[in-house]
C-alpha cells in the first residue's frame, strides 16, 4: 500500500469529486457541495505539499504510467490552490446567477482530476485521457448557464474544436505509437537518440500532431480562434478556471511532451523553429486583437493568448531547465493575476453579466474601492510590471531564452509587452480616471464575502508572489522560493532514473 | 485471410465515409456511419484484433449510432429543420481538398513506415496459441491481462471520464433541476 | 545603522501603503499629517546618511551605506543597497523633496486624500529604492514601482488633460522601461557566460569584455531608459505634458528628483557598463543633448501658459545636465551630479511657486497675470529669486552646476557647449520675459489685484529651497568634495586619469615685464622660473 | 498478407474524410459524426500498428478510445439537445445549422 | 602679496547692508507705511562709506606695496584641476576701482536718500543699491576669473533690478529685460573665453583660472590663441561695457532712477568690461590684433554714439550716449595697449560722468521728473548750483584744459596716434567735438534760453543738501583728479607709473634708445603731444561754439524731425528696429512658434501619436478574421497544421515534395 503513497492526492481528490458528486444529488443547497470542495481540494493540497516536501525522487508507478515527481506536487498545489479559489469564487456567483448546483463542483473537481492525471503521467495515452477527463468536464462548466443562448454557443464551439483537436492528437499519438513502438515518453525520449527515430518522418508527423493539438489547448496560433468566443461565453469563474488551472495544465503538458519528443537532435531543431514562429505569431495575434475589444472578458482572452505567446517563448527556450522553471512561475504569477482579475469582472458584472463592457467600469474603482484596486493591481502584473508576479514572471522567460539564444525572442516579447501596455491601462485609466457615465447598473452595493476574500487574497498573492524572498519567510512562497522549487522541479523532472520494471520496448523492424 | 477481402472492405469503409458526409439529412448520414463501422470491424478483424472487431460492432455501432439515431429521433429532426446548405458541394469540394492536401502528406509518411508487419508465428511465440491456431494476440484474454496489467490507471482514468460525462449531461440535458 | 537604507525605502513604502489602505476618504485628517510625519522624518534620517564623512585626499569621504541580503538566488539577484557620493545627495534631496511636495499639497487635494498621500509616500520609497539600489534588478524593481503611484497621482489628481498625458506618461516610460528590461537581462547573462555566475550587482558588471560591436545595442536600451526619463531630445514630449497636467505637487517632486534619476541611471549602469559603446555614442548623444538645450529654450519662449515655460526650461537644463553627463571630465561630471541638485531646487522651487499660482488666480496662462508684484510682493520676491536662480546667476546654485559642466564639456565637444552655453542667453529670455509679463507692468485684472500674497506655510515651504538656493551657491564646496570621489572612481571605468593638481598662484605677484604692444615678445620677457611652476 | 501500410492509407483516409466533413457542412449532426469518424480512422491506425509491431498496446488504445468516443458522444449529443432546445424557440430553422452560432465574434 | 582679510571686508559691508535691508524690505512690503526713511538711508550709506574706509585704507598702502593684498575667503567650488577660490585681491588696478566704486557709490548712496525720499520702494531700492556695489566691488576685488564673473553677472543682475524698479510701467520693464539679456550673450563669450582659457593653458601643464597664474604663464600660449580668447573675453566686455553691436541696452537702461543711471549705468559698472580688458592685459599684449580690433570697435562706438548724442532730447539719453562714446575711447585706449590711459579715462569719467548725472537727476527732481529737455530752458535762474555743477562736468567731457577729461582723453589720442592708427586719431577727434558739442547742447538747452514749460518751470527748486554735497563733492574731484594723469610732455602720468605694477607700464619711446637719440626722440614726442593736444582743445571749442551758436542764443529752438542723416542719427542706426525684428522676432515668433507647433507638435510628437493610432485602426482591421464561425476556426487550425507539416516536413527533407 505505501508504495502507492504519492498517489494519495490523486486518490483524495477523486474521493472529493465523487462525494461532492453524490452530494449534489442529496443535498439541496449547491453552495454547500462549494464549500465542501473548497474544503476537500484544500485537503488535497495540504497532502501535496506534506509529500512534496518528504519527496525522494521520481515515483514511478503502475506500469510507468504514473511518474510522480518535484513537477507533479508542483503542479498539484497549483491546481489546488486555483480549485480552492474558483470554487469559493463560484459560489457568489451561482447564487446570484440562480445556478447553483452542487454538480458544478464535483465537475470542477473532476476536471482538477484528469489535470492531476495531465502533470503525473509520462503515457502520452495516459496524457490524453486525463486532458480529456479535463476537457469534458471543463466543457460542461462553460455551457453552465443553460438557458444563455451565448453560453451554449460557447460550450458548443468549445465542443466541437476541441473534439478535432483531440482527434488530431489521437492521431498524432497512432502515429508515434506506430513509429516508435511506445507511448511511454521516457522510453522514447531515449529512443530519440538513435538517428532512426529522430529522422523518421512518421514520428515527426505524429509529433508536430501533437504539437497542433497542444497548441489548441493552450490557444496559440492559429489554434488559438476558439479562446476569445469561450472566454466571453463562459460563466466568469469558469472563464478564471480555464484561463488559469486549464492553462497551466496544457502548458504542464507542453513541458512534459516538449521535453520528450522535441529536445533531442534535429526534432529539437524542428520544434525550436515551429514554436519560435508559433510564439511570435502567437504574442502579436494576442496583443492587437486585444487592442479593440470593448468586452472585458474578451480583452482578456485575448490578453491570454497574448500570454501564450510569452510562454511560448519559454518552450522555444527548452530543453534549458531554467526555462521549465521560468514557465512553471509564469503559469503561477498568471494563475493568481488572473483569477483576481476575473473574480472583480465577475463581480461587477452584475446579474446575468450584463456589465461587461470596460467604457462601463469608469469611475468604478471610486465605488469599489477594493474592486478598483485588485483589478489594477491585477493589471499592473498582466502588463509584467514590478512588483508584480508578472513581472518576474516575464524576468525568468526573458533570461531563459536569452540563456538559450533567443534574444529576438526576447526583443519580441518586449515589443509586444509595449503594445499590450496599451489596453491594460485602459482599463485602470477606465476605473480611476474617467467620470462615472451613470450607465452602469450597480447590481450589488455590498461585494459578497468569497468574492471579497479572492480579490484580496489574489491580490496579495501576485504582489507578495513577486517580491517574497526566502529569507524573509520560509513558508510563503514568493518570487525566490517559488522559482527554487520550480527549478527543483525541473530538474526532478529532467533526471529521470531507470524505469523500475524492465518492460522492454518493441521498437518494431526498421 | 485473404487480401481480397481487405480491398473490400477498405472500398465500404471509405466509401461509406465519404457518403456519410454528403447526406443531407443526418438519420442516412447515420446509416452510412454504420455501415463505414462494420467495414472498419470487418479490418479490425483482419488485424488480429478480434475483440476489437466485436466492440466495435456492439458499442461503436451499436450502442453509440443508436444514440446518435435515438438523439436525432428524439429532436424530431424534420427537412425544414435542416439547415439551409446553399453551397454544400462547393464547401465539401474545399474541404476534400484540405483533407487531400493532408491525406497526401500522411501517405507520403506513411510510405516510409518501415519493415512489414510481424509474422504471425512471432506473436504466436509471443502470445501463445488459441484453440484453432489464431494468436492469443488480440484475443480477450490478451488484451484483457495487458490492459489491466500495463494499462489499469489509463482504465481507471477513463471510468472517470465516463462518470464525467454522466454528470455532465445529466446537467446539460436534464430539463429542469 | 546598516538598515538606514531599507528604513529609508520601506518607511515611506510602508507608511504609504498603510495610508492607502487606511487612510480616510474625506476628513485629510490622519491622511495628510501622517504622510507629512512620515516624510519629515525620512527626511531626518536621510540626513544618518553624512555621518561618518571623513575629510580624504581627493575631497571628503562619505562612509559608505551598504546592505546586501540574498533575494532571489537561483539568479544572483540581491537585495543590495550601497550609496556613494553620487547618490547620498540625491537621497536627502528626494526625502527633502517628498517633505516638501506632501506639505505643498495641504489646499489641491480635497478628496480621496488617502489615495494621493499614500501615492506621493511610495513615489517616494520608489525614488530612493532607485537611487540606493546597488544591483540592477533591484534597480529595475524601484525604477518601475515609482510609475505606479506617479501614474494614478497624474491620471487622478491632474488637470483637464489628464488622461492623454498620463497614457503617454506611462507609456513613454514603459517602452524605456522595458527595452532596458532586455538590456537588463542582457546584461546578466553576458555575466553569466563570461564570468560562469549569475550576477545583477552593478558594480560586478563593471568592465564586462563585451564583444566588439555588440555592447552597442544593450546599451541603447539603457540609454532609452534613462533618456526617457530624463527627457532627452527628441525624446521629451512626454514631459511637457505630464508636467503641465500633474498637480503642482505632484510636478514638483517629479522634476525635481524622477527626471534626475534618468541622469543617475546613465551615470550609474548604462555609461559605466558600457564604456566603449558609451564613448562611441557620445559626440551624438552630447548633439542631442545640445540640441534639446537649444530646441526647449525656444519652445519655451513661444509658450502662452506658466506650467509648460517652466516644463520645456526644465528640459532644457536637463539637457544641459546631460551634456554634462556625456562628457568625461571630472568637471562636468562632477557638475552634473552637483546640478542634479540645483536644478532640482530651482526647478522645482518655480513648479511649487507656479502651483501657488495656480491656487491663487485659478490660471496658469501668462495672460491672465500682469502687474501682480505689486499686489504680492513676497511671492514676487521669492519668485525673482527662483527665477534668476533658473537663469544661473552666479552666487545661486544653479550657476555652480551649469559653469562645472560647460567647462568640463567644452573640453570634449566644444562646438556643442559653445551652442548649449546659449541657453544662458535664451533662458534668460524665456525666463525674465515670463517673469515680466507676469509679475510686471500694470495690474489688468481683478483676479490680480484681489490676490493675497503667500502666508507663513507657504513662506516656510520655500524656505529649504531658498538656503538650498543661495547656500550651495555660495558653499558648494562641501558637497562638491564629496561627490569628487565618486565621480574620480566613475572615470576610472573610461580610462580616464585623475586630474591634475590645479597651479596654485605664485607666492609673489611681480610686475609684468611687458612693454607696449609688444607683438608677441612677452615669452622672452617672462621669468623662467614660472614656465613651469605648478605642473605635477 | 495485405502490408500494414494500406491499412494505414485507409486510416488516413478516413481521418481526412473525417475533417472534410468537419469543415465543410453545417448540419451539427453530421459535424458530429465526422469527429466520430475521424476517431474510428484513428483506430484503425492503432491496431494497424499493433499489428505491425506486435505489440497489444494499441489494442488497449482502441479500447480506450471507443469509450471515450462514447463518452463524447454523450456530452456532445447533450450539448446539441441543449442548444437545439434554447435556439429552437428564436430560430427553429436554422438550429441545426453550425453557421447559427456566430454571436461571438470579432 | 600681502594677506589680509581687511580685503573680505570691503564687498562684506554692503553685502550685509543689502541683507538686512532686503529682509527690511520684504517684511515692511505690506505696511501702508515703510520703515523710516531716516534710518533705512543711514543703514544703506553705511555698508559703501565703511567700504570706503577700508578701502582708503588698503589703497594707502598700496603706495609701498605695489604688489597688493590678498584674502582667501573660502574655497567656493573646486573640482580636480578647477580650483575656484573666493579669492579677494587688492592691488593697483583694482585698488583704483574699489575707490571709485566705494567713493561714488557713497557718494550716490547720499544723493539717493534724497533724491528717492518720495519714492514707495525706498528700501528696496537701496537694498539692490547695496547689493549692487558688493556685486562690483566682488567683480574688481576677484582674484580669479569665475570669480570676477560672479560679479560680473552680479552687477547685471542688480542693474535688472534697478532699471526695473519702476516694474509697473511696462517700457521700463523690458528695458530691464533687454539690459539683461544683451549682456547675457556678452557673457556667453566670456564663459567661453575663460573654458578656452582654462583648457589651453592646461594642455600648457598649467591648470587655473587665477589672474595672476595667468599673467604667470600668458608667455606659455601663442598669439593666435591668445587673439582668440581675447576676442571671446572681449565679447563679454562689449556687452557688460555696451560697445557695438551690443550697445543697445544702455540707452534704454535709462528707465531707472537717475542715481541708478549715475552709478551703474556710467560710473562703474559699464566700465567693468574696460577693467576686465586691462586685468588681462597681459593676454592682451600678446595679440596686437586682437587689440586693434578692440580699438577699432572701441573708436565707432564712440563716434557712433556720439552722433546719436546730438540728436537725442532726453536728457537721460544724451548721457547714456555720451557714456557710451566715452567707453568707446576708453576701449580704444586699452586696444592701443594704453591700459594706463584707458583706466584714467575710466576714473575721470566716473567723477565727471556720475556729476552729471547726479545734476540731470537734481533737474529731472526739480521738474518732477521731466526728462525731455524740450519742456526745459532757462533753468539757470532757478538751480544755478545745479547748472554750475553741470557746467563744470561739462567742461571737463568736453576737454578742456586743465578738467580731468582733458587729460585722459588727450592720453588716449595720444596713443592712438602713437600707435600709427592715426586715422583712428582723426577719428577720435572728431568725436571730441562732437562731444563738446552734444554736451553744451544740452547744457544751454536746459539752463539757456527761456522756460518751455512754464508750470514746471515755476515749480523748480533746488534739491535738498543731501543731494548738493554730492554735487559739489564731485565737481571739485572732476577740477582735480585730472592732474593725476598729466601727459608725459607735462611731467608725466602719475596715474600711469601707480598702475604699471599692475599693466605693465606703456612705453612711449623704444626701449634701447639712450643718448642724444633719446632726447631727441623724447623732444620730438613732446612736441607731437603738444600738437596733438591743440588740435583736441581746438575741436572741443569749436563744438562748444556750435552748440552755443545753435543753441545758446535762441528763445525756442526748432525741435522738428531729423532728416538725412540726422534721421539715421536720431534712430540709433536702426540697431534696435533690426535686433527687434530679426533677433526678437525671429525667435520667439519663428523658430518658438515653429517649434512648439509644427516640430514639437507634428516632426516628433506626429510619429508617436501617430504610431497607436496605426495600431488601433489595424486592429480594428484585422478583428474581422475572428468571424465567430466554427468552420473557420477549424481551417485555420487544419490550414494551420497543415503549414506546419509542409513546412517542416519539406524543410528538413524528411519528405521528398
Amino acid at each position: 500500500m505505501l508504495a502507492y503513497a504519492p498517489l494519495f492526492p490523486f486518490f483524495l481528490l477523486t474521493a472529493v469529486a465523487l462525494i461532492a458528486m453524490l452530494m449534489s444529488a442529496l443535498v439541496e443547497d449547491g453552495a454547500k457541495v462549494g464549500w465542501f470542495t473548497a474544503a476537500g481540494l484544500t485537503g488535497v493540497g495540504v497532502l501535496a505539499v506534506n509529500q512534496w516536501a518528504s519527496n525522494d525522487g521520481p515515483h514511478r508507478l503502475l506500469s510507468d504510467a504514473v511518474t510522480i515527481d518535484g513537477f507533479s506536487y508542483f503542479f498539484y498545489l497549483l491546481f489546488c490552490i486555483i480549485g480552492v479559489v474558483s470554487t469559493v469564487m463560484a459560489i457568489p456567483y451561482l447564487d446570484r446567477e440562480q445556478a447553483q448546483r452542487g454538480e458544478y463542483y464535483a465537475l470542477l473537481a473532476f476536471a482538477l482530476t484528469g489535470m492531476f492525471v495531465m502533470v503525473s503521467s509520462d503515457d502520452l495515452m495516459t496524457l490524453f485521457l486525463g486532458l480529456e477527463t479535463m476537457s469534458l468536464a471543463v466543457y460542461v462548466m462553460v455551457g453552465w448557464r443553460r438557458h444563455v443562448l451565448r453560453s451554449n454557443e460557447a460550450v458548443l464551439k468549445y465542443f466541437f474544436l476541441g473534439s478535432l483537436a483531440a482527434a488530431i492528437f489521437l492521431y498524432g499519438i497512432a502515429l508515434i505509437y506506430g513509429s516508435a513502438g511506445t507511448t511511454n515518453l521516457v522510453d522514447i525520449a531515449s529512443l530519440l537518440h538513435t538517428p532512426a527515430l529522430n529522422m523518421n518522418p512518421v514520428f515527426v508527423l505524429g509529433s508536430l500532431m501533437v504539437l497542433a493539438a497542444v497548441g489548441f489547448k493552450v490557444a496559440a496560433f492559429p489554434f488559438h480562434m476558439w479562446a476569445p468566443d469561450v472566454y466571453e461565453g463562459a460563466p466568469t469563474p469558469v472563464t478564471a478556471f480555464m484561463a488559469t488551472a486549464v492553462k497551466a495544465a496544457a502548458f504542464a503538458l507542453a513541458v512534459r511532451v516538449g521535453l520528450a519528443l522535441f529536445s533531442v537532435g534535429q526534432l529539437h531543431e524542428i520544434g525550436q523553429a515551429v514554436v519560435w514562429h508559433l510564439a511570435i505569431l502567437t504574442m502579436f495575434v494576442g496583443n492587437v486583437f486585444a487592442l479593440v475589444q470593448k468586452n472585458m472578458k474578451r480583452m482578456l482572452a485575448y490578453s491570454s493568448i497574448a500570454h501564450t505567446g510569452y510562454l511560448l517563448v519559454g518552450i522555444a527556450a527548452l530543453p534549458d531547465a531554467d526555462a521549465g522553471a521560468a514557465i512553471m512561475f509564469y503559469l503561477v504569477a498568471y494563475a493568481f493575476t488572473n483569477l483576481g482579475a476575473l473574480a472583480c469582472v465577475a463581480f461587477l458584472a452584475g446579474r446575468e453579466e450584463r456589465v461587461e463592457n470596460i467604457e462601463d467600469y469608469a469611475g468604478i474603482a471610486w465605488r469599489y474601492p477594493l474592486v478598483g484596486l485588485g483589478m489594477a493591481i491585477c493589471m499592473f502584473s498582466l502588463i509584467g510590471f514590478p512588483p508584480t508576479a508578472g513581472f518576474f514572471g516575464k524576468y525568468y522567460l526573458f533570461i531563459a531564452a536569452m540563456k538559450a539564444n533567443l534574444a529576438p525572442l526576447v526583443v519580441v516579447a518586449v515589443i509586444n509587452s509595449i503594445l499590450s501596455v496599451y489596453y491594460y491601462l485602459r482599463v485602470i485609466v477606465t476605473m480611476y480616471m474617467v467620470p462615472p457615465s451613470g450607465a452602469v447598473d450597480p447590481a450589488e452595493s455590498h461585494i459578497p464575502g468569497p468574492t471579497r476574500a479572492v480579490i484580496v487574497y489574489a491580490s496579495i498573492a501576485v504582489v507578495w508572489a513577486g517580491i517574497g524572498t526566502a529569507n524573509i519567510t520560509a513558508f510563503l512562497p514568493g518570487a525566490a522560493p517559488l522559482i527554487t522549487s520550480a527549478k527543483d522541479s525541473m530538474k526532478s523532472l529532467m533526471s529521470k532514473p531507470k524505469p523500475e520494471s524492465e518492460r522492454t520496448t518493441t521498437t518494431g523492424e526498421r | 485471410m485473404h487480401p481480397a477481402f481487405f480491398y473490400i472492405l477498405a472500398t465500404v469503409s471509405v466509401l461509406a465515409a465519404l457518403g456519410m458526409i454528403f447526406q443531407r439529412h443526418p438519420l442516412s448520414a447515420a446509416v452510412y456511419l454504420v455501415v463505414c463501422f462494420l467495414g472498419l470491424a470487418g479490418l479490425y478483424a483482419m488485424l488480429s484484433a478480434p475483440l476489437l472487431a466485436i466492440l466495435q460492432i456492439l458499442v461503436y455501432a451499436g450502442a453509440i449510432m443508436a444514440l446518435v439515431v435515438f438523439v436525432i429521433m428524439l429532436l424530431n429532426v424534420r427537412d425544414e429543420d435542416l439547415p439551409h446548405e446553399p453551397h454544400m458541394y462547393w464547401h465539401l469540394g474545399g474541404g476534400l481538398a484540405l483533407g487531400a492536401a493532408l491525406f497526401v502528406v500522411l501517405s507520403k509518411a506513411i510510405h516510409k513506415v518501415p519493415g512489414e508487419a510481424a509474422p504471425t508465428a512471432d506473436l504466436v511465440a509471443r502470445y501463445g496459441e488459441q484453440v484453432g491456431g489464431a494468436p492469443k494476440f488480440g484475443g480477450i484474454e490478451a488484451v484483457g491481462l495487458h490492459l489491466f496489467n500495463q494499462f489499469v490507471f489509463p482504465f481507471e482514468i477513463i471510468s472517470i471520464l465516463l462518470t464525467v460525462a454522466v454528470v455532465g449531461v445529466v446537467v446539460l440535458a436534464k430539463r429542469r433541476i | 545603522m546598516s538598515f538606514l537604507l531599507s528604513l529609508l525605502i520601506f518607511l515611506p513604502l510602508l507608511a504609504g501603503l498603510a495610508i492607502l489602505f487606511f487612510g480616510d476618504e474625506d476628513e485629510q485628517g490622519f491622511a495628510r499629517w501622517g504622510s507629512l510625519v512620515v516624510a519629515i522624518a525620512n527626511g531626518l534620517l536621510s540626513i544618518g546618511l553624512l555621518a561618518g564623512a571623513e575629510r580624504v585626499a581627493g575631497g571628503i569621504q562619505l562612509a559608505s551605506f551598504e546592505e546586501k541580503r540574498p533575494w532571489i538566488d537561483a539568479l544572483g539577484i540581491q537585495y543590495f543597497l550601497r550609496t556613494d557620493g553620487m547618490s547620498t545627495f540625491l537621497i536627502i534631496l528626494a526625502t527633502a523633496c517628498t517633505a516638501i511636495a506632501i506639505a505643498a499639497s495641504w489646499r489641491i487635494v480635497s478628496e480621496k486624500a488617502r489615495i494621493y498621500y499614500g501615492c506621493m509616500l511610495l513615489l517616494s520609497g520608489g525614488m530612493i529604492g532607485v537611487l540606493a539600489a546597488a544591483d540592477l534588478f533591484c534597480f529595475y524593481v524601484f525604477w518601475e514601482v515609482m510609475l505606479i503611484p506617479a501614474f494614478f497621482l497624474i491620471g487622478v489628481f491632474g488637470g483637464e488633460q489628464r488622461r492623454p498625458a498620463v497614457i503617454k506618461f506611462v507609456i513613454y516610460t514603459m517602452v524605456g522601461s522595458l527595452l532596458m528590461l532586455i538590456g537588463i537581462t542582457y546584461v546578466g547573462w553576458q555575466h553569466f557566460v563570461l564570468r560562469g555566475s549569475w550576477t545583477f550587482a552593478i558594480d560586478a558588471l563593471y568592465g564586462l569584455p563585451f564583444r566588439d560591436g555588440i555592447a552597442m545595442w544593450p546599451f541603447l536600451t539603457f540609454l532609452a531608459a534613462f533618456g526617457i526619463k530624463a527627457a532627452l531630445f527628441p525624446l521629451h514630449t512626454w514631459l511637457p505634458a505630464a508636467y503641465s497636467q500633474a498637480p503642482m505637487p505632484v510636478t514638483f517632486l517629479l522634476s525635481a528628483v524622477m527626471a534626475k534619476l534618468g541622469i543617475y541611471g546613465l551615470l550609474r549602469v548604462a555609461l559605466p557598463i558600457f564604456p566603449e559603446a558609451a564613448q562611441v555614442a557620445m559626440p551624438v548623444l552630447a548633439a542631442l543633448a545640445t540640441a534639446g538645450v537649444v530646441y526647449a529654450a525656444f519652445v519655451a519662449l513661444a509658450q502662452e501658459d506658466a506650467r509648460l515655460v517652466v516644463a520645456y526650461a526644465s528640459i532644457s537644463h536637463l539637457g544641459v545636465i546631460l551634456l554634462g553627463v556625456f562628457s568625461l571630465t571630472h568637471q562636468a561630471v562632477a557638475g552634473s551630479v552637483f546640478h542634479m541638485v540645483g536644478h532640482a531646487v530651482t526647478t522645482g522651487a518655480l513648479f511649487l511657486l507656479v502651483g501657488f499660482m495656480a491656487e491663487r488666480r485659478g490660471s496658469t496662462l501668462i495672460a491672465d497675470w500682469g502687474g501682480a508684484a505689486k499686489t504680492v510682493p513676497v511671492f514676487a520676491t521669492f519668485f525673482m529669486l527662483f527665477m534668476l536662480a533658473a537663469v544661473g546667476l552666479p552666487g545661486l546654485t544653479a550657476f555652480i552646476g551649469e559653469f562645472m559642466i560647460f567647462l568640463g564639456a567644452f573640453k570634449q565637444h566644444a562646438t556643442a557647449t559653445a551652442i548649449a552655453a546659449t541657453s544662458i542667453i535664451f533662458g534668460a529670455a524665456y525666463m525674465l520675459w515670463w517673469y515680466q509679463r507676469t509679475m510686471f507692468g500694470p495690474v489688468q485684472h481683478d483676479g490680480v489685484a484681489r490676490m493675497a500674497d503667500l502666508n507663513m506655510r507657504e513662506g516656510a515651504l520655500l524656505m529649504p529651497l531658498v538656503l538650498a538656493i543661495i547656500g550651495l551657491g555660495v558653499f558648494p564646496q562641501p558637497m562638491l568634495s564629496a561627490i569628487a570621489p565618486s565621480t574620480a572612481a566613475y572615470l576610472k571605468h573610461f580610462g580616464v586619469a585623475a586630474d591634475p593638481a590645479p597651479t596654485v598662484s605664485p607666492t609673489k605677484v611681480g610686475p609684468p615685464a611687458h612693454g607696449a604692444v609688444t607683438h608677441g615678445e612677452a615669452g622672452d620677457a617672462a621669468p623662467a622660473e614660472h614656465s613651469t611652476q605648478g605642473i605635477h | 498478407m495485405v502490408p500494414t501500410q494500406y491499412y494505414l492509407l485507409v486510416s488516413a483516409a478516413l481521418f481526412c474524410i473525417g475533417l472534410a466533413g468537419f469543415v465543410s457542412r453545417r448540419n451539427l449532426f453530421i459535424v458530429f459524426m465526422s469527429i466520430e469518424l475521424m476517431l474510428n480512422g484513428v483506430n484503425l491506425s492503432f491496431l494497424a500498428f499493433s499489428r505491425h509491431i506486435g505489440s497489444l498496446d494499441g489494442h488497449v488504445f482502441t479500447f480506450l478510445v471507443i469509450a471515450l468516443a462514447a463518452a463524447e458522444a454523450a456530452i456532445g449529443l447533450a450539448i446539441v439537445i441543449l442548444i437545439f432546445k434554447n435556439a429552437g424557440a428564436t430560430a427553429a430553422s436554422d438550429a441545426l445549422s453550425v453557421d447559427n452560432y456566430q454571436s461571438l465574434k470579432h | 602679496m600681502q594677506s589680509t582679510a581687511l580685503v573680505s571686508l570691503i564687498p562684506l559691508f554692503p553685502l550685509v547692508g543689502a541683507i538686512v535691508l532686503g529682509l527690511v524690505a520684504l517684511f515692511s512690503s505690506h505696511r501702508e507705511v515703510g520703515p523710516d526713511k531716516g534710518l533705512v538711508g543711514f543703514l544703506a550709506c553705511l555698508g559703501p562709506i565703511m567700504s570706503c574706509i577700508v578701502a582708503t585704507m588698503l589703497f594707502a598702502d598700496l603706495r609701498t606695496n605695489p604688489q597688493g593684498f590678498v584674502h582667501v575667503a573660502f574655497t567656493w567650488f573646486s573640482v580636480g584641476s578647477l580650483h575656484v577660490p573666493a579669492e579677494f585681491w587688492v592691488d593697483r588696478l583694482s585698488g583704483v576701482m574699489i575707490m571709485i566704486v566705494t567713493f561714488v557709490g557713497s557718494l550716490i548712496h547720499i544723493y539717493s536718500v534724497g533724491y528717492m525720499q518720495h519714492e514707495r520702494g525706498f528700501t528696496r531700492f537701496f537694498a539692490y543699491l547695496n547689493l549692487f556695489t558688493f556685486s562690483m566691488l566682488v567683480l574688481v576685488l576677484a582674484k580669479n576669473l569665475p570669480l570676477m564673473f560672479l560679479g560680473w553677472e552680479g552687477v547685471g543682475a542688480c542693474s535688472y533690478l534697478l532699471i526695473g524698479y519702476y516694474f509697473t510701467e511696462t517700457e521700463k520693464a523690458q528695458a530691464a529685460n533687454k539690459a539683461f539679456i544683451v549682456n547675457r550673450i556678452g557673457d556667453l563669450g566670456f564663459l567661453i573665453g575663460m573654458f578656452v582659457l582654462f583648457w589651453y593653458l592646461g594642455t600648457k601643464g598649467v591648470w587655473t583660472v587665477d589672474f595672476a597664474t595667468i599673467r604667470e604663464n600668458a608667455h606659455l600660449i601663442t598669439p593666435a590663441m591668445a587673439g582668440v580668447i581675447g576676442i571671446l573675453l572681449f565679447v563679454g566686455a562689449c556687452g557688460k561695457s555696451a560697445q557695438i553691436p551690443l550697445h543697445v541696452w544702455l540707452a534704454d537702461a535709462m528707465a531707472g532712477p537717475t542715481p541708478v543711471s549715475a552709478l551703474i549705468h556710467a560710473a562703474t559698472m559699464v566700465t567693468a568690461g574696460v577693467y576686465m580688458v586691462a586685468r588681462m592685459a597681459a593676454l592682451y599684449n600678446l595679440a596686437p590684433s586682437t587689440s586693434h580690433v578692440i580699438a577699432i570697435v572701441g573708436m565707432t562706438t564712440a563716434i557712433m554714439a556720439a552722433t546719436i548724442a546730438i540728436t537725442q532730447h532726453n536728457i537721460k539719453k544724451v548721457l547714456a550716449y555720451s557714456t557710451v562714446s566715452q567707453l568707446g575711447y576708453m576701449f580704444a585706449a586699452v586696444g592701443a595697449g594704453a591700459y594706463s590711459a584707458g583706466v584714467f579715462h575710466l576714473f575721470t569719467h566716473a567723477f565727471f560722468k556720475a556729476l552729471l548725472f547726479l545734476g540731470a537727476g537734481a533737474v529731472i527732481h526739480a521738474m518732477h521728473h521731466e526728462e525731455e529737455m524740450d519742456n526745459y530752458g532757462g533753468l539757470w535762474k532757478k538751480l544755478p548750483f545745479t547748472a554750475t555743477t553741470m557746467l563744470i562736468g561739462c567742461v571737463a567731457i568736453a576737454g578742456i584744459p586743465p578738467l580731468a577729461g582733458f587729460f585722459s582723453k588727450d592720453a588716449i589720442l595720444f596713443a592712438q596716434w602713437q600707435q600709427g592708427w592715426y586715422w583712428l586719431w582723426g577719428v577720435g577727434l572728431f568725436t571730441s567735438f562732437l562731444t563738446a558739442f552734444y554736451m553744451f547742447r544740452m547744457w544751454f538747452l536746459t539752463f539757456l534760453g527761456t522756460p518751455r514749460d512754464h508750470h514746471a518751470y515755476d515749480g523748480a527748486h533746488e534739491g535738498p543738501a543731501v543731494m548738493n554735497v554730492p554735487l559739489a563733492i564731485l565737481a571739485a574731484g572732476t577740477l582735480v583728479v585730472g592732474f593725476l594723469g598729466l601727459p608725459e610732455a607735462m611731467g608725466g602720468s602719475k596715474f600711469a607709473a601707480w598702475l604699471a605694477p599692475a599693466v605693465g607700464a606703456h612705453a612711449h619711446l623704444p626701449a634701447d634708445l639712450s643718448g642724444k637719440a633719446l632726447e631727441a626722440a623724447t623732444y620730438g614726442l613732446h612736441q607731437t603731444e603738444y600738437l596733438l593736444a591743440a588740435f583736441a582743445i581746438l575741436g572741443a571749442v569749436a563744438g562748444i561754439t556750435l552748440a552755443f551758436l545753435r543753441y545758446g542764443g535762441q528763445a525756442t529752438p526748432v525741435f522738428g524731425r531729423a532728416r538725412g542723416l540726422f534721421a539715421l542719427f536720431q534712430n540709433r542706426y536702426f540697431f534696435d528696429h533690426i535686433n527687434d525684428a530679426v533677433f526678437v522676432r525671429g525667435s520667439i515668433d519663428f523658430l518658438g512658434w515653429g517649434f512648439r507647433h509644427v516640430v514639437d507638435r507634428w516632426i516628433i510628437d506626429g510619429p508617436i501619436r501617430g504610431l497607436p493610432t496605426l495600431y488601433y485602426k489595424f486592429s480594428d482591421t484585422v478583428r474581422v478574421m475572428q468571424s465567430g464561425a466554427v468552420r473557420t476556426y477549424a481551417y485555420a487550425m487544419l490550414l494551420g497544421t497543415l503549414a506546419i507539416l509542409f513546412v517542416v516536413m519539406s524543410g528538413w527533407s524528411l519528405l521528398r515534395f
